[in-house]
């Protein structure tokens, strides 16, 4: 009855994390320093990683009764995820001091959040998925409202939370469905049963519908991204940096764990949803990012055609295809931690820069922020030298090596469009006289800054030499899967 | 078994017609004895004697949302802790200490919400 | 020759090192330095780039100069380098040009100057690896990063619609480039999983294959070239952009286009190309006869030279569709002319540029009067646009000509129009702009060009006619390399 | 008799109205959250039917957990409400518009 | 009874259902209307007067034993007013809901081994369930009126029935963990074998936290607060008359009653006997219960109404941390050899 205490060491990372969520939220409660809570945070995170690379082993390993799985890609996403997150706090930093909300209360349920997102990596059990994503889903709800006295905010948060509910419903009904059909909730056992032939394939198609759909609401992929707009565009700057880093590789391991360990056997059935919901997402993030003028906006917009590559990826229901979709995944995150921690550094008390005509004319007054900047959008766009080219290389390798040469032919023509608006951000802050009244303040935050730079620098130095990162990706995948 | 829950579900409707039946004798004798003489004056709603000056469903104090909200956020605790005593026996020292795990981290909750002043009402 | 040293390597990153060298000095307050530093960076990056030229052995059609390191092992991608005689030569063209650029730009960039000259080392680094690299990716990741800087030149210190003109350039040539991605992916796994160019080379393909290939490799370079009817990029971009970005897109990215062409298109899909030439040699001539009657009614000089530029490399396409010697490198050797000729054209406008700062036809007269040196190398130049013997110019288009007789009569009647619209359009601007009285106060205040412009204009007037009277050095290193590439072509890849 | 298809049947329409209920209102968020227990509570039956069925206790542990966090859930949807009151002045759905584009 | 059967059919089980339950409820009804005289009469005595005397039967005043009849009358004869700007439904639907939790509940409480009407294993979470819904009606009522005092005295309740449920909640987790089921009957029958052996004893602390919260959930003084007659005049029932304001009397009456019953079962042993020479009987149970009512008298005699912010805090921040202590501490008692103390 009693667990082997393997087991609670396989599940280390969450529980240290848990502890320091906990002492986080007491040092603000017993009126501790926001640097008190801050360094714990931070701290915390640190040792999220270190724990995971020590507790962490190449091979698979189940715990709690088939609740709990660690592998390498569970191990891998982790420490990104541990690794984004810290990334994520450092550059909000500032933005979160002027704002008042730095804070153990807010920082807790980030840790909240990064502690849902670990659970979900590493579920291998409906149960374990479902509570990760809640209490990832709680956390940034929360996190999203934080503002109280801001109608954006709290609108924004409506939103997520009326439609992350709605997300969490179909998946669950999608759930419900599965179990009766396959008698378990375990990701193994029905791959198992699937594998064997279900009763009812109809049943099967009907319950995926829902199980995608759910995945594509948290995904952020079209038709299901109603909600990303607004969650980005409202949410303070910080938190929208957060909602739109680490969640996106935890949403990639639920995708994983769902479809590539739980419904492999269905592939045929998922794929082609998965195809075309990346296409609709493709177009509708590209052709809507062009008409923004929020740049937080157009990032989620950018964010939904972004996610529809990761799903062509895994789509391709190969381990190319997957290891492809996660180095996407996980350079996104890089990238869009640089977008975002752009405009959280660039804006100040009392002043959001986050409309893109704040941009004009940024290379004028800060050369370097503006070259950075620039990576980040280029490497976005998918060019060369820069990562994200690397990750569009990858995913449209998959494709074609599958055979869906159309679909990458798609996919190229849509990240055609996207460089337009790219291009727009390039083309403000270069070619664009500053504007008159002077939204961009000076430096204030070092630490931002240094991590600014080594971000863009990662960008670049990423796409000059790829291999280390996609070697990463491909062995998580092939030792979690092959 | 399903007998008990169908006595259950006529003492429930008992429970009601207890509920509807005098009024309904009441509302009755008054009205044939000719007791019903509504008025304005008699009708208006219970205040100190002026016309109420706003509309009575007014805002109120958000302390009682606080309270709702603590309070469906507790008894989830206790939706957990009924099903874990009844089998306590049974599942031994993990089934405590998980449950001590479980609410060590309420405990840390309701530590928060009580140095932050929630269950304040001052 | 030295061996072991990686000159082609060096010749990629010894610009791109300096350029990033130069954005490290900060702002304009060390603008002079930054100056210095360029032409040093250009300086060396011709020098690294000369052994290519001096130890080429022009006897094989082999790769010379080959570099191999493990890049990406995942997908079985390398840091591949080599040139063979097609390449070679615009390698060196590129390293010369970038010494032109930053002297050109000297005076002219007051802004940004580090930036500016940064932009163009760095854009020189990575035309030389286009023009080196061996393996698919490299070569596209060297494709693509040469529009980021050229992008920033055109839109920071262009013209009044710079923005337009270069998110216009930008954007079609991405075009074109991405679906070479896919096609590039798509012969990975026909290959057996390389990115190798040389491998595809090998590749049997299926008609539908090559042809669906012949499309992608087409819009890629088509845009770059660019062919009618894609061309409506350059005009926008070369009116909008300042004199040295130009000079460049004139003078090398062009060529990548070109280039393309005869790397890719002819010997990976041979079969389509044979199918297909009909064409290309519609587009080339239409580009040739069109474009050049439409260069004839520009009054903007840099339009003019644009619309020249367009026409001149019709030729270069349809030398290379005749699938003969003569046709192929007269071709190259038309394009290696144009890269002095139309730089130095722009340089020409440029000069006048920065001293009216008009570049219309119409605000000029009687230049000769007041810039006599600049009067006698213009005009140098302008006979070499319009293809007069001795000049470079004359030696691609005879051959091309004579290449394009062989196969067709009339397309080569057709051809030869451009002798006729290359006088007419050259020669009526340059005696509008500079024959006759001068034309109004403006002109009579100009001063002829200093000791820089000249050097620059003198440099290139060398290049034209050393080119025009002895052209045998360069036709020489081309030879053996378009003889094999020929008979590769020769031979059918078909697989049913 | 009562069978498995009658609940999953009763499962599907209270779902459908649980979803059109989003959909469809455009009055009063708190019915939206209310559309969302409804959802829920669909899932629930059909999990608990399922379990009965299967004779696995596995499903009733499972609508025992969402049940929690469907309270969790509505606590802070509730949280979110008033926030949303505070600053908006109203409840409509039809007011939720100051993000768009 | 045979003929009754026969005569019926397939509809006698429901009737014989519903006999039982009229069995049980016209009881209960006469002891609410009693337990008002009674209350009134030890409240009189404590106060040292003598309550009401005067009604009588056919003459005789013994000891104006005819009162509540007489309240009833009164009560029955009374115009029910329909406020304006109520609404109409909610106002009349309200008493409805606040007495049918308090009737129904006691569809599962044993009087003793074989006398409860269902035997159910879940008895306890219908209990708490159904006890919940009470708050329904009072809420209700406070919005319906259209009344600033039936609102605020609405609200009052409610924050408070919840705030006490969750101690209540935890009280009873005690007793599941001693007891091991769900059942009342089982929970009574785990309790045999004297009054030391009732749960009051080990779960000592529970026990004084159930009772209390009983009486706050009853809205009963000294946290009469939702009432609370000098602050807000009657707080949520303000504006109800006639049977209308009876009904809801009613159902705080009978909600006294059903706590008293539930705290007899639940931690002084239902109907069994203190002693284990004397017989177990359904008496026992009845005079547990008038015990435990005889305290809600007694509290209401003796303490003066807490504030609003007084009761929070001791639901809040007294009970709920005792009841999580003392849950701990039987659960860690019960993984020693000591366990047996608490079962």
């Amino acid at each position: 009855m009693i667990p082997p205490s393997t087991d609670f060491l396989i599940a280390l990372p969450e529980i240290s994390l848990l502890v320091v969520a906990s002492v986080v939220l007491l040092i603000e409660a017993y009126g501790g320093s926001k640097n008190a809570a801050y360094i714990t945070t931070l701290l915390g995170l640190l040792l999220g990683c270190v724990v995971v690379a020590f507790a962490g082993s190449p091979e698979t390993r189940l715990a709690f009764g088939g609740l709990y799985i660690n592998d390498a890609m569970g191990a891998t996403l982790k420490v990104l995820t541990c690794f984004s997150a810290i990334m994520a706090v450092i550059y909000s930093r500032q933005y979160l001091a002027d704002r008042g909300m730095l804070g153990g209360d807010y920082l807790a349920l980030l840790l909240f959040a990064v502690l849902g997102m670990m659970v979900m990596i590493s579920a291998a059990h409906f149960l374990t998925l479902y509570l990760g994503l809640e209490l990832l889903s709680l956390a940034l709800y929360a996190m999203v409202a934080m503002r109280r006295d801001d109608v954006r905010a709290s609108e924004a948060a409506m939103k997520y939370f009326v439609l992350g509910a709605l997300a969490s419903g179909l998946l669950l009904y999608g759930m419900s469905l599965l179990y009766g059909l396959t008698g378990s909730l375990e990701l193994g056992r029905i791959a198992e049963v699937v594998h064997g032939g279900v009763k009812s394939e109809k049943v099967l198609v009907f319950a995926l519908v829902f199980v995608v759909a759910g995945l594509g609401f948290k995904l952020g992929a079209a038709p299901f991204h109603m909600w990303i707009p607004d969650v980005y565009h409202g949410a303070p700057t910080a938190v929208a940096l957060f909602v739109g880093s680490a969640p996106k590789l935890a949403a990639f391991a639920f995708a994983m764990r769902l479809l590539a360990d739980g419904l492999q056997p269905a592939h045929g059935d998922w794929q082609q949803m998965l195809a075309v919901m990346a296409v609709a997402s493709l177009a509708i993030g590209n052709l809507a990012a062009i008409m923004q003028t929020n740049i937080k906006r157009m990032l989620a917009y950018s964010t939904i055609s972004h996610m529809g590559f990761v799903l062509l990826g895994i789509m391709n229901g190969s381990l190319a295809g997957y290891s492809g979709a996660m180095f996407y995944a996980v350079t996104y995150v890089l990238m869009s931690l640089g977008g975002f921690g752009m405009v959280a550094y660039l804006s100040r008390a009392g002043v959001e820069a986050e409309e893109l005509d704040d941009y004009k004319g940024l290379n004028a007054k800060h050369p370097w922020l503006a070259a950075v900047m620039g990576m980040f959008m280029l490497s976005m766009a998918g060019l060369p030298p820069f990562v994200g080219f690397y990750a569009k290389l990858t995913v449209l390798q998959a494709l074609i090596g599958a055979g869906w040469i159309w679909l990458a032919v798609v996919a190229v023509m849509f990240s055609l469009i996207g460089a337009f608006y790219y291009l727009r951000v390039v083309k403000l802050m270069y070619f664009d006289a500053p504007a008159a009244t002077d939204t961009i303040p000076a430096s204030h935050a070092g630490d931002a800054h240094m991590l600014l730079s080594a971000n863009g620098l990662a960008i670049l130095l990423l796409g000059i030499l790829p291999q280390p990162l996609m070697t990463l990706c491909a062995y998580s995948v092939q030792m979690s899967l092959g | 078994m399903l007998d008990n829950y169908f006595a259950i579900l006529l003492f429930i409707l008992v429970g009601l017609a207890v509920g509807i039946g005098p009024m309904l004798i009441g509302g009755g004798i008054a009205w044939s004895l000719g007791l019903q003489k509504p008025d304005p004056e008699k009708n208006s709603p219970y205040e100190c004697g002026f016309e109420a000056f706003e509309d009575a469903r007014m805002k109120f104090d958000v302390r009682y949302y606080l309270v709702a909200i603590l309070f469906i956020l507790f008894d989830l605790e206790i939706a957990f802790l009924f099903p874990w005593a009844v089998v306590l026996d049974q599942i031994g020292a993990f089934g405590f200490w998980a449950m001590v795990v479980f609410l060590g981290i309420l405990v840390v909750g309701f530590a928060y919400e009580w140095m932050k002043g929630a269950l304040e009402w001052e | 020759m030295l061996e072991g040293i990686g000159y082609l390597s060096l010749t990629i990153w010894v610009p791109i090192v300096v350029g990033i060298l130069i954005l490290a000095t900060g702002d304009d307050r060390n603008a002079a330095g930054q100056r210095t530093l360029a032409l040093v960076g250009s300086l060396l990056g011709f020098l690294v780039a000369v052994p290519l030229w001096t130890g080429f052995d022009t006897a094989t059609p082999a790769i010379q100069f080959e570099e191999m390191a493990e890049w990406i092992p995942a997908f079985n991608i390398w840091y591949h380098l080599g040139v063979d005689g097609i390449s070679m030569p615009f390698v060196l063209l590129n390293s010369f040009t970038t010494i032109l650029v930053v002297l050109a730009g000297w005076q002219v960039i007051r802004t940004k100057v580090g930036q500016y000259m940064a932009a163009f080392l760095i854009q020189s680094g990575v035309i030389n690896g286009v023009f080196a690299a061996l393996d698919g990716v490299l070569f596209y990741v060297f494709f693509e990063a040469m529009l980021i800087p050229l992008y920033l030149i055109i839109g920071m210190w262009g013209g009044p619609n710079r923005v337009y003109a270069a998110i216009k350039f930008f954007l079609y040539t991405l075009l074109g480039s991405l679906l070479m991605l896919v096609a590039m992916i798509y012969l990975f796994f026909q290959s057996g999983g390389s990115f190798e160019i040389l491998e595809w080379h090998r590749v049997g393909l299926t008609m539908t294959a090559q042809i669906l290939l012949f499309v992608a490799f087409f819009f890629a370079f088509a845009v770059k070239v660019p062919m009618w009817p894609v061309h409506t990029w350059l005009p926008d971009a070369h009116v909008e952009a300042p004199t040295g970005g130009s000079v460049v897109l004139a003078a090398i990215t062009l060529k990548v286009g070109a280039y393309g062409f005869l790397r890719f298109t002819l010997p990976i899909v041979p079969d389509a190309s044979h199918e297909l030439a009909w064409l290309i040699v519609a587009f080339s001539l239409v580009a040739v006869v069109y474009i050049g009657l439409v260069a004839l009614v520009q009054a903007d000089m840099k339009k003019l030279i644009a619309y020249s530029s367009i026409a001149h490399m019709g030729f270069v396409t349809l030398g290379f569709m005749l699938f003969n010697p003569l046709g192929i490198e007269g071709g190259l050797v038309q394009m290696i002319s144009h890269g002095f000729v139309s730089a130095a054209l722009f340089l020409c406008i440029g000069v006048m540029y920065d001293r009216m700062h008009s570049r219309q036809i119409a605000d000029y007269g009687g230049v000769a009067n007041t810039m006599p040196k600049f009067a006698a190398l213009f005009m140098l130049f302008a006979m070499a646009n319009a293809g007069l013997p001795g000049t470079s110019g004359f030696v691609g288009e005879f051959m091309v000509v004579l290449g394009a007789v062989k196969v067709n009569f009339w397309w080569a009647a057709a051809a030869a129009l451009t002798l006729i619209f290359g006088a007419a359009y050259t020669l009526w601007m340059y005696k509008r702009v500079v024959f006759g009285k001068v034309a109004n106060p403006h002109v009579a205040e100009l001063t002829d060009i200093d000791g820089r412009e000249f050097l620059v204009l003198a440099l290139l007037a060398v290049c034209v006619l050393a080119m025009g009277l002895y052209p045998l050095p360069v036709t020489d290193v081309m030879h053996a390399s378009v003889n094999h590439l020929l008979e590769h072509v020769a031979h059918s890849k078909l697989v049913y | 008799m009562i069978g498995l298809d009658h609940y999953i049947i009763l499962g599907s329409i209270l779902f459908a109205i649980g979803v059109l209920g989003i959909f469809l209102n455009r009055k009063n968020v708190i019915i939206l959250l209310m559309a969302i227990e409804l959802m829920l509570l669909a899932v629930n039956l059909n999990f608990i039917a399922f379990s009965h069925y299967l004779n696995d206790t596995a499903g009733q542990v499972f609508v025992f957990f969402i049940l929690t966090v469907a309270a969790a859930e509505s606590a802070i949807g509730l949280a979110i409400l008033v926030v949303l009151f505070r600053n908006l002045r109203s409840i409509n759905v039809d007011d939720l518009d100051s993000l768009k584009g | 009874m045979e003929t009754m059967q026969q005569l019926l059919g397939p509809a006698w089980m429901p009737t014989w259902i519903v006999i039982k339950i009229v069995v049980i409820v016209l009881p209960l009804l006469i002891a609410v209307a009693y337990l008002t005289y009674a209350e009134r009469k030890i409240i009189g005595w404590m106060q040292v007067r003598m309550g009401p005397n005067r009604v009588g039967f056919f003459g005789y005043r013994l000891w104006g034993l005819g009162q509540p009849i007489a309240d009833a009358v009164k009560l029955m004869t009374k115009e029910i007013m329909l406020p304006t700007g109520a609404n109409k439904t909610l106002f009349l639907t309200a008493p409805v809901l606040a007495i049918a939790p308090a009737m129904a509940a006691w569809a599962v409480v044993p009087f003793n081994d074989r006398m409860v009407l269902a035997n159910v294993d879940a008895s306890l979470l219908y209990i708490m369930a159904i006890t919940s819904m009470g708050v329904y009606g009072v809420v209700v009522a406070g919005w319906a009126s259209n009344s600033k005092y039936a609102l605020l005295g609405a609200l009052r309740s409610a924050a408070q029935i919840v705030s006490y449920e969750i101690a209540m909640g935890f009280a009873l987790v005690g007793v599941l963990m001693s007891a091991q089921s769900l059942n009342l009957v089982e929970i009574v029958q785990h309790q045999a074998g004297g009054f030391w052996q009732w749960y009051w004893l080990p779960l000592f602390p529970l026990f004084i936290v159930y009772l209390i919260a009983g009486v706050a959930e009853t809205n009963r003084a000294p946290f009469d607060v939702a009432e609370g007659e000098s602050e807000i005049v009657a707080g949520f029932h303000v504006d109800y008359s006639g049977m209308a304001f009876a009904v809801f009397f009613l159902a705080e009456y009978a909600n006294m009653i059903l706590v008293a019953a539930l705290v007899a079962i639940m931690f002084l042993g239902g109907w069994l006997s203190p002693l284990p020479f004397l017989p177990d009987s359904m008496v026992w149970l009845f005079a547990k219960m008038s015990f435990v009512l005889f305290c809600f008298l007694w509290f209401r005699a003796t303490f003066p109404r807490y504030r609003y912010d007084q009761i929070m805090r001791l639901g809040w921040k007294v009970f709920i941390p005792v009841t999580l202590v003392w849950i701990l501490v039987v659960g860690a008692f019960m993984q020693t050899p000591l366990g047996y103390l608490f079962h």
